[in-house]
């Protein structure tokens, strides 16, 4: 009872962590880009939920939608600080690039919005389901389904459409995606912009069932990271099978071992996949240099 | 169809192309041989955009490609197949294909250019689900072959097809290339197999260290071994003979 | 090459000679501010050049330098605890403490290549935070460890012991870099970091090469923790470790110029007091400007200080 | 591509070592030159080390307020002593090391006469020695772990209680009621945030009491949380299955919303349920956690007779100006300036080390009665200029939106639901 | 006299089969020349040899001793050096450096860059000493794979299609450099499509087919094999 409980918990918990990492790992995947503001981009995807419930009344799962135009802007537009710098010199010039931006975000948060930490209650935000025995908030229901659905809602894109399949081969090779048309700079922008709008929709979803200050970025980027290692870093299918493992593995561990030791679990699982799998669960060979 | 003026180009600070000029004339398969190093993929990475060129002027169909990125030089018709068989590994063969359709206007007409692809290489058509990694080296060529193909395109810039290929493998490719120029497609081949190129092209260009020594018929140029072998320092028949002696 | 690694060495011995006077012109007990900024550049020289050792000769990209210097850190912080022991005496066990923590992630970490490597470091430091925070009755835990900075003996431990004992330890690792830098085993990094498959082909064995740079660079980070640990006097999990820790030496080696021998001295020149300059003139909006200074740094010089510098100049 | 570069190891390192040398000498004057000021002061500057920035902004932003508030009060009827005060505010980030230097740069760049605030027990650890060897009165009003006073500084003040008194009402209603009335075993559990505040309270407050109390209480589920965490269900639910009758939380203000919600979501109830002040004290926990803490008690210090018409007086200032109710941050953070202020009035020198000397005298002399109650700074028990304040606890009861102290009796402003 | 022994050597991908019981023999101071179909398990052969890839049964011999549980750089230690069929230089270094890496590990710094120069002189890469590997062109990154694993003083050299992607005129060089390094006693086995610089150099060829060995023996009875012509060149080849 209390295991299944613990399991039914920690999956449900284990997708919004899934919808966190997506974007970071589409980003890297295509643009072995490591975006250290992922986790602030999250914190305004959490604010403009906020926001826009406080005053107008918008519940954060329609919100989300309404704002993913100004995410994708936000991202196309990260991108173009990016594009200019050498291919080679990108994976160390983007760490540091990013990092700058995740602090210009947090502190403009913290400026417009004041550190104070904000939630958004729902109106049905008490209301109790019950799964096979196990006690589900609405909101935490309804914020892990949208997670699911999101994120093979964007596995089909990637595999099923033309743009999709067209992200995939830039990740793959750049100048053979060019070759055949496929303008690899829009291309890259728009992964840039579609990963941001998947932090800016995790925000949206964690909005009803978190809290949002200006620096709570830095709560998820640990835990996105070990997700998108786990799955592999260039793997959709990764990320929510990562995700789903971390949050069962937390789970797990916060009730049998003390709570806030439970990361420890987290952390030598982690490792341990890696020892076996040096590319994740579901990561490729490496690729040459 | 295609054609090149004084064209310069290079990496850096170093013109690995001086001041070519040649022409691929519609319906025709053109071949480019060389030593290593002469230029001839930088020749075609200029053509299709991979490689900015200095100076000279291409042009496809009268219209001028220079300072076009890749994807527009694409979308006009020219389909580039690069050395090495660059398929998208982690993709299976049949996405690898639809990556081939990826411009709109070839969208529409994905049905009949598979049915094309297949036909050409029924083993492509086994193997639609499969990975594209997993494939062999010669079926992987085929894909590259395949996937350019999907793009319908007018001219097929070719590199080195046969690299690393046992010869079997090689014969095949040769012979799709064969059926193909004779629907028309126009090809400008490079390939380090001198004897094949020539044989199988109708017009033939020399390169050496970045510039054109010799052109004319393929068929001239093969006869005239003298030239080739005092050009190419090989004696053309060589791989062979040395093979059939030995057997 | 011998001459000009001997003129290396005596520059730097000269540079740190005259840097060491620098207390007795200026008197730190007035003072007392400079001289900690004087010694946030020392500690930020040895923690980014530790850093550079690994990721900028080995190529070998660390997030997890936070695990060394916080295991340094508590080293310093628990002998004296438990043993009653000068807290000064147990600073070179700042570092031993941080090399065999080191042996550990070697064994485990060596494994992965490029991202995967990066971010199993940045675990194996959470790993290490996580046992020091749950391990309440050796390290007391969240809680936090006092540390008496006792005298050292004659000296009395001021502004000056600390700025001299890090401008020296700096100096160590300057020394290391240059040490690395012209010895053979800078070409075996170079080559393990660019294709470890290649260099083992050629029997350099990538493993033992990347823990001949693993080491001295967690000693020389665990020596950053011990000695920032001292100098604050208290120590908890959560800035011992602190993520920030991990990225300040990834910044300031990439800002001043990744793979060179000398960047993260440049960085951390430039880089520390600018950032003490923001904090103290603006409290709140602080961190949005020094990301913008980050931001556009990298935008218009992605090789780093240095790297530009050298391109200006050809 | 750099194509010419020279290339060879040797000749990139010579070459990056003369390049730095360059660089390095081209800025070491700037350092030298590092801004120091030394004027003569025409006002008291108090110093303020806050987290401005990461993830105690919150705190930090408060107390800003709080003594803005006070110091504006002031000196708008003139100052102390005819001078002004004036607050200096240098960003922590809530990390000692950073505090050290920010305390240092406070008290000889700045010249500051008094350090205030701290907010974070780590912080205040690191920043009361170095006050000390600065001689530099440190007020505390926020940092509440036991040992910080307990060093046998005397240039560290507190105002406040330590964690060891912040549960003091809660014990003594859960043995005078709740036990009374069961008159039987009860079953506890206890959870308490893993930091220096959750752990003060642990260790010197709540796991004696029940050490000691073992024969009426029984303490099952007693675990440290993480205070980041997403998700607290799998520790709710272990709880939950230890079927307890009373539940004890130390929590900040974020995890206690978040334990308050989904301890409703998983179903976790008992007879009482009670916060140790921090969070559960502040107004914020009932409404972020869409009221799901109505019921829980809080014991923690008493800030005051809240019905009194000063204490009124002061809520309608403070939310005419703010626009929000005040907590005890904002008690602590506005009485502690007032404080500061009563013991500048003993200061009659202009050198500010003098200064220092006259203030801290003057504070371990201030005998005075703010709206939070009587201040006297003593020694006591092992603690150094702590302010007594044992008989300042309260607990209160969130009943309707509203915190209302329910107990000891005679500050009571209604009778507990229990 | 048999340098290298592989005995019964198993090879798995997930489900497919790289090399089947494959029986190998390379006599001191021959050349073995290895061919083969892509696909055939040639480039797994050269992996399992040199450690990069374990067996998953069977025994490599090597100087009469079990080498087959050796990581790749103790191998290379012992003289079994490899190149990669795509050169894998050491892109930011020289080409001098590039050579120095082996030699550095038995002397001292002077020494190594004096040998590696000579050796430099030898694989005609005497103009481009100082230049950045990376910017060497296909041919000159292939004689410096070969001149750097020919530095590691190997006694038993794997080459991995050491002429694939090089012109004619290009192979004539090489061919000869590998014929010298023979008659220096050095053993080699050489994977190869060239047909023409297999059967110039080979004192024995294999020929591998889905991992099996397909024929062994001489060049000129190899080729001879009606199985051999089928399964590589073609029916009706030639």
């Amino acid at each position: 009872m209390l295991l299944s409980s613990l399991v039914i918990n920690g999956l449900f918990t284990g997708l919004i962590y899934g919808l966190i990492a997506v974007g970071l790992t589409v980003i890297f995947g295509v643009m072995r880009i490591i975006n250290m503001s992922h986790g602030d981009i999250v914190m305004l995807g959490m604010y403009s939920a906020w926001i826009l419930f406080e005053k107008f009344g918008v519940s954060p799962y329609v919100s989300m939608f309404l704002t993913a135009p100004l995410f994708f802007l936000l991202g196309s537009l990260i991108y173009e600080i990016l594009d200019p710098i050498p291919l080679k010199r990108r994976e160390m010039s983007s760490l540091i690039i990013t990092l700058g931006i995740s602090f210009v975000l947090a502190t403009s948060a913290m400026l417009i919005f004041t550190a104070d930490y904000r939630t958004v209650t729902l109106p049905y935000s008490q209301r109790v389901i019950d799964i096979l025995g196990t006690r589900l908030g609405y909101p935490a229901l309804i914020s892990s389904a949208i997670s699911l659905v999101l994120m093979c809602l964007f596995r089909l894109f990637l595999s099923r459409t033309h743009i999709g399949r067209a992200i995939r081969a830039t990740a793959i090779d750049r100048t053979s995606a060019a070759l055949l048309g496929v303008n690899v700079k829009r291309i890259s922008q728009a992964t840039f912009g579609a990963g941001v709008v998947l932090a800016g929709l995790a925000g949206g979803v964690l909005a009803p069932i978190y809290y949002v200050y200006p620096f709570v970025g830095s709560n998820f980027i640990i835990k996105a990271f070990a997700v998108v290692v786990l799955g592999g870093m260039e793997s959709v299918t990764g990320a929510i099978a990562g995700g789903l493992i971390l949050g069962v593995a937390e789970a797990l561990g916060g009730a049998f071992l003390e709570h806030s030791l439970k990361d420890i679990i987290v952390f030598v699982l982690f490792l341990g996949v890696l020892f076996f799998r040096p590319t994740g669960l579901f990561g490729g060979r490496e690729r040459n240099r | 169809m295609l054609e090149l003026k004084q064209v310069t180009a290079g990496y850096g600070k170093i013109d690995v192309l001086r001041g070519v000029s040649l022409e691929a004339r519609a319906g025709e398969i053109t071949a480019l041989v060389g030593p290593n190093g002469a230029g001839k993929s930088t020749l075609l990475r200029s053509i299709s955009g991979t490689v900015v060129s200095a100076a000279g002027s291409i042009t496809f169909k009268g219209i001028p490609l220079s300072g076009r990125p890749p994807h527009k030089i694409a979308s006009m018709g020219i389909a580039h197949v690069q050395e090495g068989r660059m398929v998208f590994g982690s993709m299976s063969v049949e996405e690898n294909l639809l990556m081939g359709a990826y411009l709109k206007d070839r969208r529409g007409k994905i049905k009949e250019s598979m049915a094309f692809v297949t036909g050409l290489f029924p083993r492509l058509r086994e193997r639609m689900r499969q990975q594209a990694g997993t494939l062999s080296g010669g079926e992987q060529q085929m894909l590259a072959l395949g996937r350019a193909l999907m793009m319908r395109p007018e001219l097929i810039l070719l590199d080195e097809p046969s690299l690393g290929l046992a010869p079997l493998l090689v014969d095949t490719i040769y012979s799709s290339l064969e059926t193909l120029n004779r629907e028309g497609l126009t090809i400008l081949l490079v390939e380090q197999n001198v004897r094949r190129a020539l044989t199988y092209s109708q017009r033939a260009y020399v390169l050496e260290n970045g510039e054109v020594i010799l052109q004319g018929r393929s068929a001239d140029i093969l006869v005239d071994s003298a030239v080739t072998s005092a050009y190419l320092g090989v004696p053309l028949e060589g791989e062979d003979r040395l093979i059939r002696q030995s057997l | 090459m011998k001459r000009s690694s001997h003129r290396d060495l005596v520059a730097l011995l000269l540079c740190l000679g005259v840097l060491s006077l620098l207390p007795a012109v200026i008197d730190t007990r007035r003072m007392p501010y400079l001289f900690d900024v004087l010694f946030s550049v020392n500690v930020a020289v040895l923690l980014a050049s530790s850093w550079n050792i690994l990721g900028g000769f080995a190529g070998q990209v660390s997030f997890g330098h936070a695990g060394f210097a916080g295991i340094g850190a508590y080293a310093v912080a628990l002998l004296p605890h438990h043993l009653q022991w000068s807290p000064w005496l147990s600073l070179p066990f700042a570092g031993i403490a941080a090399m065999i923590a080191a042996i550990l992630v070697g064994g485990i970490a060596f494994r992965l290549r490029g991202p995967y490597f990066a971010l199993s470091t940045l675990a194996l430091a959470e790993v290490a935070r996580l046992v020091v925070e749950g391990w309440r009755s050796f390290t007391e835990g969240t809680q936090g460890v006092v540390i008496q900075q006792k005298p050292l003996y004659l000296f009395e431990a001021d502004g000056a012991l600390f700025y001299i004992t890090s401008l020296w330890l700096a100096g160590i690792a300057l020394l290391a870099v240059i040490t690395i830098g012209q010895s053979k085993s800078r070409y075996f990094l170079h080559a393990v970091g660019e294709s470890e498959e290649a260099a083992s082909a050629l029997g350099v064995d990538a493993w033992r090469c990347k823990m001949s740079a693993l080491l001295p660079s967690a000693f020389l980070a665990g020596m950053a923790g011990g000695i920032l640990a001292l100098h604050t006097g208290f120590l908890d999990p959560e800035s011992a470790f602190s993520i920030s820790r991990s990225v300040e030496p990834i910044i300031l080696t990439v800002v001043g110029g990744i793979g060179t021998a000398l960047g993260p001295v440049v960085g951390a020149v430039i880089l520390v007091p600018a950032c003490e300059f923001l904090r103290s003139r603006f409290p709140t909006g602080h961190l949005l400007l020094y990301g913008v200074l980050l931001v556009v740094f990298m935008r218009f010089m992605h090789g780093g200080i240095l790297g530009m510098v050298r391109r200006k100049r050809l | 591509m750099d194509y010419i570069s020279p290339t060879s190891i040797d000749a990139r390192l010579a070459e990056e070592v003369a390049l730095s040398r360059n660089v390095i000498a081209l800025i070491i004057p700037f350092i030298i030159l590092f801004p120091v000021t030394a004027s003569a002061q025409e006002t008291f500057r108090i110093g303020a080390p806050l987290p401005m920035t990461g993830a105690g902004a919150a705190f930090g932003e408060k107390f800003k307020k709080a003594y803005t508030m006070a110091i504006d009060e002031i000196n708008a009827k003139g100052g102390v002593n005819g001078r002004k005060l004036q607050l200096v505010i240098d960003d922590t980030q809530a990390q000692p090391p950073l505090a050290v230097t920010s305390v240092k740069k406070l008290v000889t760049s700045d010249n500051v006469v008094a350090l205030i605030g701290g907010w974070a027990s780590g912080v205040a650890l690191a920043v009361a020695p170095l006050a000390q060897e600065l001689r530099t009165p440190y007020l505390l009003d926020h940092p509440a772990l036991d040992d910080i006073t307990r060093q046998g500084n005397d240039c560290v003040f507190r105002l406040q209680p330590t964690t060891g008194m912040y549960s003091a009402a809660l014990e003594d209603f859960l043995i005078n009621v709740v036990y009374e009335r069961q008159k039987k075993p009860i079953k506890a559990a206890y959870l308490y945030v893993d930091n220096a505040f959750g752990q003060g309270v642990a260790k010197y407050g709540i796991m004696p009491f029940f050490k000691e109390h073992s024969d009426r209480f029984v303490l099952g589920v007693c675990e440290a949380y993480s205070e980041k965490a997403l998700d607290y269900k799998p520790l709710l639910l272990k709880v939950k299955n230890a079927s307890p009758d009373v539940i004890i939380f130390t929590s900040y203000l974020t995890d206690g919303i978040l334990l308050g919600k989904q301890a409703k979501e998983v179903g976790l109830t008992a007879k009482l349920v009670s916060g140790t002040g921090a969070g559960h004290s502040m107004q914020d926990i009932y409404e972020k956690s869409g009221g799901a803490v109505e019921g829980y008690f809080s014991s923690g210090p008493w800030h005051g007779d809240v019905t009194s018409p000063a204490w009124k007086k002061w809520r309608g200032d403070w939310e005419a100006k703010y626009g929000y109710p005040p907590g005890e941050h904002e008690i602590e953070g506005y009485v502690a300036i007032q404080v500061l202020a009563r013991a500048l009035e003993s200061v009659k020198s202009r050198d500010v080390v003098r200064q220092r000397e006259e203030l801290r005298v003057g504070l371990k002399r201030t005998t005075m009665v703010t709206i939070f109650g009587p201040v006297k700074f003593e020694n006591f028990d092992g603690y150094t200029n702590q302010n007594r304040a044992y008989n300042l606890t309260a607990l209160g009861q969130w009943i309707g939106g509203k915190l209302y102290q329910v107990w000891p009796k005679r500050v009571a402003e209604r009778d507990p639901k229990y | 006299m048999n340098l290298m022994i592989i005995e019964n050597v198993s090879k798995k991908f997930g489900g497919i089969a790289a090399l089947k019981n494959l029986d190998l023999a390379v006599e001191k101071g021959r050349i073995l020349g290895v061919i083969g179909p892509n696909g055939a398990g040639k480039t797994t052969l050269i992996n399992v040899i040199t450690g990069y890839e374990k067996v998953d049964a069977g025994k490599i011999n090597y100087d009469g001793k079990d080498i087959s549980k050796l990581p790749p750089h103790v191998r290379a230690r012992h003289g079994i050096v490899r190149t990669f069929q795509i050169p894998r230089c050491f892109a930011g270094l020289t080409v001098l450096e590039n050579i120095m890496i082996p030699v550095l590990l038995r002397h001292s710094r002077g020494e190594a860059e004096r040998r590696a120069r000579s050796i430099a002189e030898r694989m005609l890469l005497g103009d481009d000493l100082h230049k950045q590997a990376e910017t060497l062109p296909v041919g000159g990154l292939k004689l410096l794979e070969l001149a750097r694993a020919y530095a590691a003083s190997p006694r038993i050299l794997l080459l991995d299609e050491p002429m694939g992607g090089l012109s004619q005129d290009r192979m004539e060089p090489i061919i000869r450099l590998i014929r010298e390094m023979r008659e220096d006693g050095l053993t080699i086995i050489l994977v190869e499509h060239v047909m023409k610089a297999v059967v110039a150099l080979a004192d024995i060829l294999a020929v591998l087919n889905f991992g099996e060995r397909l024929a062994h023996g001489r060049p000129c009875d190899v080729m001879k094999l009606k199985a051999v012509r089928d399964a590589y060149l073609g029916e009706g080849h030639a």
